[in-house]
């Protein structure tokens, strides 16, 4: 990208990014880059590697529980508007059976859980990862389309405290990366 | 039934473009339960020249009563020695107040308190208007510009048969029309009998009062005053007509049976009123 | 590797999102509203008649009761519309020149109805009958509200089946004395529910069959 | 073969089984005695079925013979599904349930003294009494099936199959260890498909026969994937407490991952959902539908006690052990698995009492605290026995199939994935 | 991390592998992502589109019509009320359980082989709801009123029905799509990134507003897993729960031959088994006109056919138990049921179905038919008549002759029946065809995890 120009208005760097050819590389140089005190960092792959969001310090997520919570509210509803309906607001005799039909209820409450908390999952998951977001810095980076397809990319961001142009890039160097460039903002 | 609203909302033409983008989109949505293919009461009938869906009933056709009236059966029972409950087509007593062509001099029922209070009550409704509370002939209407009818405390209406009320009522006299389509002759006889009670009331004498009626009148205004005082101590000032109602209902449910039979098609509609009162 | 979407798209896209759960929300609300809105329900709307008859006029002002005109409605489904020998019988003679009544003389003398639009219009998957719940005292009003006032006879309730329910339910609330089914000037007294109960009691109405579908849809 | 650890465990155990099973036992028939001589339950007019000393004897031996019946047979089953699929779960529990597999001759002669005495001198099954089948018009329709005959009969039969699928799989996996032979591999794949399908029959005629004809008026047609989903839930269980106590030796050791728990772990989780989803289809529909013939059964399971009986298997059947194995980190620990599966196994008595006892007269409408009592006991003695043979039969063997080359490929990714 | 190389057993080198050698991740994405950015369609796919698009106007204009005259065009009446309608939804939603087995159970059960097929099972699945979705639609007779089926503070302060299973089949078939769809989207956003990455011109603003700006960071990878396992972990009790609520609809009333309590899993093992009949029918052409067969080998049909003959028992054992408990339960309206079944006048249907769904089956047993494209196409064929048949079976033999032989009838769908079922086969056409040419079909970046774990050995 800084083949491109703007020399004069130096654009803002977002970070340096390297690029790995194997998951494996990738992985190592991500432990590495932990180890050597970087933390505001992020690893692209093609897709998911095992330890990898460990190996940059990422180890928890709350969607297990947003979709737990979201389950058992689903829960709730569906046996709540089945009581509501059933049972307070218009009680109607079915079959001789008591209005307070339990058994009846059980497969709408077991949807409604599985619904709510599938929308739990799908939604959380989408809003905590930021997306949707089709415009993000990183798309500047060299070859990025690549992480889609067959790259792994670790990129060592600006506002890291630790982050510094040479050092750092000196750093990634290190690491046996195809190559090291510059992301622009 | 999502269109319903929009039908009703719309006029015509709106309506029918509507229907017409409707009938490519979806192919035509009837709203079919809400106007269903048959005909209710006062709606329209493009087959008939009236365009009235409703039609009269054939020339000749006997009204089937019902047993909500209980001083009707209870009469019909006590002058045809049991039995039987709506008079015959061929009574022409009962139809038309002559007897033989003549005139009835007395009323077609018994008189009892169940029959004049059924005649006060209708006469409040139909008759008042022009012939007043009292018979006097000062309905409101007369105020409105209605030509005032006669007073029924003459003495040729004193005198007249019981007979001539009801063919008054039944066809009409002068500028009153006929009421046969809106009173039933059982409650014409009761409004006879009650104009009766009214042409008794407004001439007696009570100038002397050790007279039996002025006893009478005097006993009655002191019960009137006791009710009222009752009245105002407390809101159930029920009459006995509804309780009259529940309590006759269960013995003349049995008793109509028989005539529900007879008259079927003619009852199918009054069947269903019937039964849901009990 | 370059940008596909400029930065604006970020905020586009989550703007169309979140006003994509808005103008649905939105829509939805406003379908609901306009569902139960007198736009579609007709409530407090008097339409159009022929004739610009005035219950004010002639239940509020002379005193005329219901069943003058209605004479069915003690006995049958139906209340019953007058025919045009019932206006004849006083506008024969009263104001019977005036040029609002042409269209009755022209009833009249062409023996043709006179064409009334329906107030109340329910649908046909409803049974509804007069006499029933005038046997049982509901009074006119209790439906029809305040009908001596009405110049032009309106809407009063939705006829919704929520409407119909809420008697059905509790008709405790609404039950007069016999006597009082077509006083149009009845108010519920302080103790109406305590009257209303003993009414229902008095009267056989069985409150745990009032709500049951084939009350109405039979 | 067994390493030192591993042997002093199995000789333990055996001196501890050996303890129940005679204790278990002797309180068994004391205590039976004494109550149905003094408890019993006379027939009347109504209810023709006698609650004797006899019948107080059989009903808690018959209860455990039922329930220990599926520790072999279902071990059977899941011998032959391993040889059908394969999986890392099944082979390193493979040597458990060959050992257990080895244990249904025991059932034959067990059957023997318990089942066929219990039809043809008590009054425990009440189609085995005349007074009562004349009553139910309905029971002398099945009588062809109903009858003690066919019972005699179809027991053997059950039996064979059994046995000799037990046999062969048997014979064959001691080949494979000596010989490694390949086409042995290839015998074993092929007679899992019909075994299986052979098993899953038998059992379910044997479920019909054994426990559903105990009222016999009702019939449901689920019940036998009830019957074999409890099995299968005793076999897994039992195989992860075997597991827990072997596995930190060779040749145990070396194969088994933190993901192997896993996998055992999601096949209670699996089974124990699948037992809730039989047992509640099965209420469902009998309670929704109403018919005299079918709702007795869940009638007669209705009582202040039997009522908290059934809401604690609602939830400690089903809804506390699934949502516990829900968890992962419960699954990927072997105490805590170890614990969950003891606690699985144990509740499968209560769900076995459940489905029986209140089919005898004097279980009807009340928890028979008894009874219970007998079942318990009668479970411990009955289950000493089958432990004390289980572990004879474990330890003649390697713990995990010496020739076996499927184990290899199971395991590649488990030995290399990140658990 | 062990690196080490295991040495393939010899007992297993017979085994077919999951997926040809030889393949880099950059060939993966490019293999999959050509049949929608580079290649032109084949003619056998213009020529698919065309009959679906066909029967598909075939379908609008049946129902076109349906909705001038209404349901009378239909075969249904007294006692059958049913009839075509309710056949044909149990049947498109059985079809539709395969696409959610693979993809859930199948990822729960940690087997690789899902990998090749779950996309397009699971876009199977959405259209298969969709077809079935069609009849109860139609059935109502009144479609636009169809919201009435939905609890929601109304004019009429009316609810629905929460007692009957229909309406719970109304929450479990639109729950059923909602999470298949939001399951299916899941597993899409990181291959639409690959297309977005891929494609020029306009198309890429359309894959990359799809894509949502996936941009594979670990963070989102470690998110995504969880969530994607979690919609798994539900969707696999959700598809139990679906079939066994339809079988619900049958088995909670007291119909002789529908009151059967083994129904729950027997027709959550027909749904499957006539589902994995449907995958193979549409796989087995597909992977050769896409040439597609080093991602979808001969590895795949085999398992597949052997959940097909695992399935297809159990649904035998469903017949079976029918059979013999219909005797057992000495109740004269079960064993007339069965008699009726048997030699009835619907017996041929029965007879039919005896022979797709429990005869032909066998034949699986065989290897050879398992892994040999036509004979296993024919027998998918064969399955899925006879999964029609069977619905057949139990919803007019139980209809037409129950309790009361003065309330007998018989019942033959129209040709209005057999244009509404044949067109809803033009709608799952079309939506498959459209599917394909638009979306990957196969989960490009599941194939790249494949070839990872091929390049560390640890599968095969």
């Amino acid at each position: 990208m800084s083949d491109h120009g703007h020399h004069d208005d130096t654009p803002k760097t977002y970070g340096l990014i390297a690029e790995f050819d194997t998951p494996d590389e990738l992985l190592h140089a991500a432990e590495s880059a932990y180890k050597a005190g970087y933390r505001t960092m992020d690893a692209y792959s093609p897709f998911p590697i095992h330890g990898l969001s460990e190996a940059i310090g990422f180890k928890k997520t709350a969607v297990s529980l947003i979709t737990l919570l979201a389950g058992l509210t689903g829960a709730a509803t569906g046996f709540g508007m089945q009581y509501i309906a059933m049972v307070l607001h218009y009680p109607y005799d079915i079959g001789g059976k008591p209005f307070l039909s339990w058994p009846s209820f059980m497969p709408i409450t077991f949807e409604l859980t599985i619904l709510f908390g599938a929308f739990g999952a799908f939604l959380s998951m989408f809003a905590l990862n930021g997306l949707p977001r089709p415009n993000h810095p990183i798309f500047n980076a060299k070859r990025f389309e690549r992480a889609s397809s067959d790259g792994f990319f670790l990129c060592i961001e600006a506002e890291d405290g630790q982050f510094d142009m040479d050092k750092t890039r000196a750093f990634l160097e290190a690491q046996k990366p195809v190559e090291v460039s510059e992301v622009h903002a | 039934m999502l269109l319903m609203p929009l039908k009703r909302i719309l006029p015509a033409p709106v309506r029918a473009a509507l229907a017409v983008t409707a009938l490519a989109a979806l192919s035509g949505c009837h709203p079919d339960m809400w106007d269903q293919p048959r005909y209710e009461p006062y709606k329209k009938n493009e087959f008939f020249q009236n365009k009235m869906a409703m039609r009269l009933p054939v020339e000749g056709t006997v009204a089937y009563r019902d047993a909500r009236r209980p001083w009707v059966s209870t009469a019909f029972e006590t002058i045809s020695g049991g039995g039987a409950t709506a008079p015959a087509a061929t009574d022409t007593a009962f139809y038309t107040g002559k007897q033989d062509g003549q005139e009835m001099a007395t009323n077609y029922f018994p008189v009892s308190m169940e029959l004049l209070q059924r005649g006060r009550e209708r006469f409040e409704i139909t008759c008042t208007p022009c012939h007043g509370y009292t018979g006097e002939g000062d309905g409101i209407i007369v105020g409105r510009g209605f030509p005032q009818p006669t007073t029924y405390h003459i003495d040729r209406l004193r005198e007249a048969n019981d007979g001539y009320f009801f063919d008054v009522m039944t066809n009409g006299f002068g500028r009153m029309y006929s009421y046969a389509a809106r009173v039933a002759p059982e409650d014409r006889w009761a409004i006879v009998a009650y104009i009766r009670a009214l042409q008794h009331s407004q001439n007696v004498d009570l100038s002397d009062p050790s007279t039996e009626m002025a006893q009478l009148f005097d006993a009655g205004l002191a019960e009137q005053e006791a009710a009222a005082a009752a009245a105002a101590a407390s809101e159930h000032h029920g009459e006995g007509h509804g309780d009259a109602h529940g309590g006759h209902g269960e013995s003349h449910d049995t008793e109509h049976g028989g005539s529900q039979d007879g008259g079927e098609a003619a009852a199918a509609g009054d069947a269903a009123t019937h039964a849901e009162q009990h | 590797m370059a940008q596909i979407f400029n930065e604006s798209a970020n905020t586009l896209v989550r703007a169309g999102l979140a006003g994509a759960v808005i103008a649905l929300t939105v829509l939805g609300g406003l379908g609901t509203a306009l569902y139960r809105s007198p736009i579609t329900t007709q409530v407090g709307f008097s339409k159009a008649q022929p004739i610009p008859f005035s219950h004010q006029r002639h239940v509020g002002g002379n005193g005329i009761d219901c069943r003058y005109c209605h004479t069915s409605v003690e006995n049958a489904s139906s209340a019953g519309i007058p025919p045009t020998e019932t206006c004849m019988t006083c506008h024969s003679q009263i104001l019977s020149d005036q040029a609002m009544f042409t269209p009755l003389q022209e009833s009249w003398k062409n023996d043709q109805p006179l064409e009334w639009t329906r107030i109340y219009d329910l649908p046909e998957f409803a049974y509804f009958n007069h006499s029933v719940h005038v046997a049982k005292g509901v009074g006119c009003t209790t439906c029809h509200g305040e009908i001596d006032e009405m110049r032009l006879t309106r809407k009063v309730p939705t006829l919704h089946m929520a409407w119909c329910l809420q008697c059905h339910r509790n008709p405790e609330k609404f039950l007069r004395p016999l006597d009082k089914v077509f006083d149009v000037d009845w108010t519920p007294p302080s103790d109406q529910i305590e009257q209303g109960l003993q009414f229902v009691a008095e009267r056989h109405i069985d409150t745990a069959v009032l709500d049951n579908c084939s009350i109405c849809h039979r | 073969m067994l390493s030192d650890t591993q042997m002093s465990w199995i000789s333990k155990t055996q001196s501890k089984a050996r303890m129940y099973a005679v204790a278990g036992l002797l309180v068994t028939l004391v205590v039976a005695i004494i109550a149905g001589a003094f408890f019993g339950l006379a027939p009347t007019d109504d209810q023709p079925l006698a609650v004797g000393v006899k019948e107080k004897i059989f009903q808690p031996l018959m209860v455990a013979w039922l329930f220990w019946l599926g520790m072999g047979i279902c071990s059977l089953a899941v011998v032959m599904l391993h040889h059908l699929c394969g999986g890392a779960w099944s082979y390193t529990i493979q040597r458990f349930v060959e050992a257990g597999s080895r244990t249904i001759p025991f059932f034959f002669i067990t059957g023997i003294v318990i089942m066929l005495p219990a039809v043809y001198f008590t009054d425990i099954y009440p189609w085995t009494n005349e007074a009562y089948v004349h009553q139910y018009h309905i029971v002398a329709e099945k009588a062809a099936f109903l009858n003690p005959s066919t019972y005699t009969i179809a027991y053997f039969i059950y039996f064979t199959i059994w046995m000799l699928f037990m046999w062969l799989y048997n014979g064959w996996s001691k080949r494979l260890d000596e010989t490694a032979d390949d086409r042995i591999i290839g015998k074993m794949k092929f007679w899992a498909g019909p075994g299986l399908v052979l098993y899953v029959l038998s059992v379910t005629m044997a479920a019909t026969h054994f426990a559903m004809s105990l009222e016999p008026v009702w019939f449901s047609t689920i019940y036998g994937a009830w019957l074999i989903s409890s099995y299968a839930l005793s076999v897994v269980s039992f195989s992860v407490i075997v597991l827990s106590y072997l596995m930190n030796e060779s040749p145990i050791k070396e194969k088994v991952t933190t993901r192997t728990f896993h996998h055992l772990g999601n096949f209670l989780l699996g089974f124990t959902i699948f037992w809730s989803y039989v047992s509640f289809s099965q209420f469902l529909l009998i309670w929704n539908a109403n018919l005299p013939e079918e709702i007795g059964f869940y009638l007669h399971r209705e009582g202040s006690s039997l009522t908290v009986m059934t809401v604690f298997l609602c939830a400690f059947h089903w809804f506390v052990p699934m949502m516990i194995l829900l968890i992962r980190k419960n699954k990927t620990s072997i105490v805590t698995l170890r614990k969950i599966a003891y606690y699985v196994f144990f509740v499968r008595i209560l769900d076995l009492y459940w489905n029986t006892v209140p089919s005898f007269p004097d279980g009807h409408y009340a928890v028979n605290w008894t009874t219970l009592f007998l079942v318990i006991t009668a479970i411990l003695g009955l289950g000493g026995v089958w432990v004390f043979l289980f572990l004879n039969e474990l330890k003649k063997r390697p713990l995990l199939p010496v020739n076996d080359p499927r184990g290899e490929l199971m395991f590649l990714k488990d030995a290399h994935g990140h658990a | 991390m062990a690196s080490t190389t295991t040495p393939i057993p010899r007992a297993l080198e017979t085994v077919a592998p999951l997926m040809a050698p030889g393949h880099t991740f950059e060939s993966i994405s490019r293999d999959i992502t050509d049949v929608v950015l580079e290649r032109p369609m084949p003619r056998a796919w213009f020529a698919c589109l065309g009959i679906g698009v066909t029967l598909l106007g075939m379908l609008g204009a049946s129902t076109a019509y349906l909705f001038w005259e209404g349901l009378g065009l239909w075969g249904i009446n007294n006692p059958v009320g049913w009839g075509f309608a309710i056949v044909n939804l149990v049947w498109w939603i059985g079809i539709g359980h395969a696409g959610t087995l693979i993809s859930a159970i199948l990822l729960l059960f940690n087997q690789d082989w899902r990998t090749a097929i779950n996309r397009s099972a699971e876009a199977m699945t959405l259209f298969a709801v969709m077809c079935a979705g069609i009849f109860p639609l139609l059935h109502v007779g009144r479609p636009w009123a169809i919201f009435f089926i939905l609890p929601y503070p109304n004019t009429m302060a009316l609810w629905p029905q929460f007692r009957s299973p229909l309406l719970w089949d109304v929450f479990a078939i639109s729950t059923y799509f909602t999470v298949s769809l939001l399951f299916w989207f899941t597993g899409l956003v990181p291959d639409l990134a690959t297309l977005r990455d891929r494609s020029k011109g306009i198309s890429r603003y359309f894959y990359g507003i799809f894509a949502l700006g996936w941009r594979g960071s670990a963070k989102h990878w470690f998110r995504y897993e969880a969530a994607y396992l979690l919609l798994g972990g539900m969707s696999a009790p959700l598809v139990v729960s679906v079939h066994t609520i339809v079988s619900f609809d049958f088995a909670v009333s007291v119909i002789p031959g529908w009151h059967t309590t083994i129904f729950p899993p027997y027709f959550v093992a027909g749904a499957i088994y006539s589902g994995f009949a449907m995958v193979l029918t549409i796989l087995i052409p597909v992977r050769v006109l896409f040439n597609m067969e080093d991602f979808i080998t001969k590895r795949h049909l085999d398992n597949m056919a052997k959940v097909m003959l695992a399935t297809g028992l159990v649904v035998f054992y469903g017949y079976m138990t029918e059979l013999f408990y219909a005797w057992y339960s000495g109740n004269d309206y079960e064993r007339f049921m069965m008699a009726n079944r048997i030699g009835g006048p619907y017996a041929w249907a029965y007879w039919c179905l005896l022979f797709c769904n429990a005869l032909s089956p066998q034949f699986l047993w065989i290897k050879w038919v398992r892994t040999n494209t036509i004979p296993l196409f024919i027998l998918t064929i064969i399955v899925n008549i006879g999964m029609w048949l069977e619905r057949y079976v139990i919803v007019v033999t139980s209809l037409t002759r129950d309790f009361l032989p003065s309330s007998w009838g018989t019942y033959a769908g129209t040709i209005f029946d057999w244009m509404a079922y044949v067109g809803s086969m033009g709608l799952f056409i079309t939506m498959m065809c459209l599917f394909i040419r638009f979306l990957p079909m196969i989960t490009i970046f599941e194939v790249r995890i494949q070839q990872d774990q091929l390049n560390r050995n640890e599968i095969r």
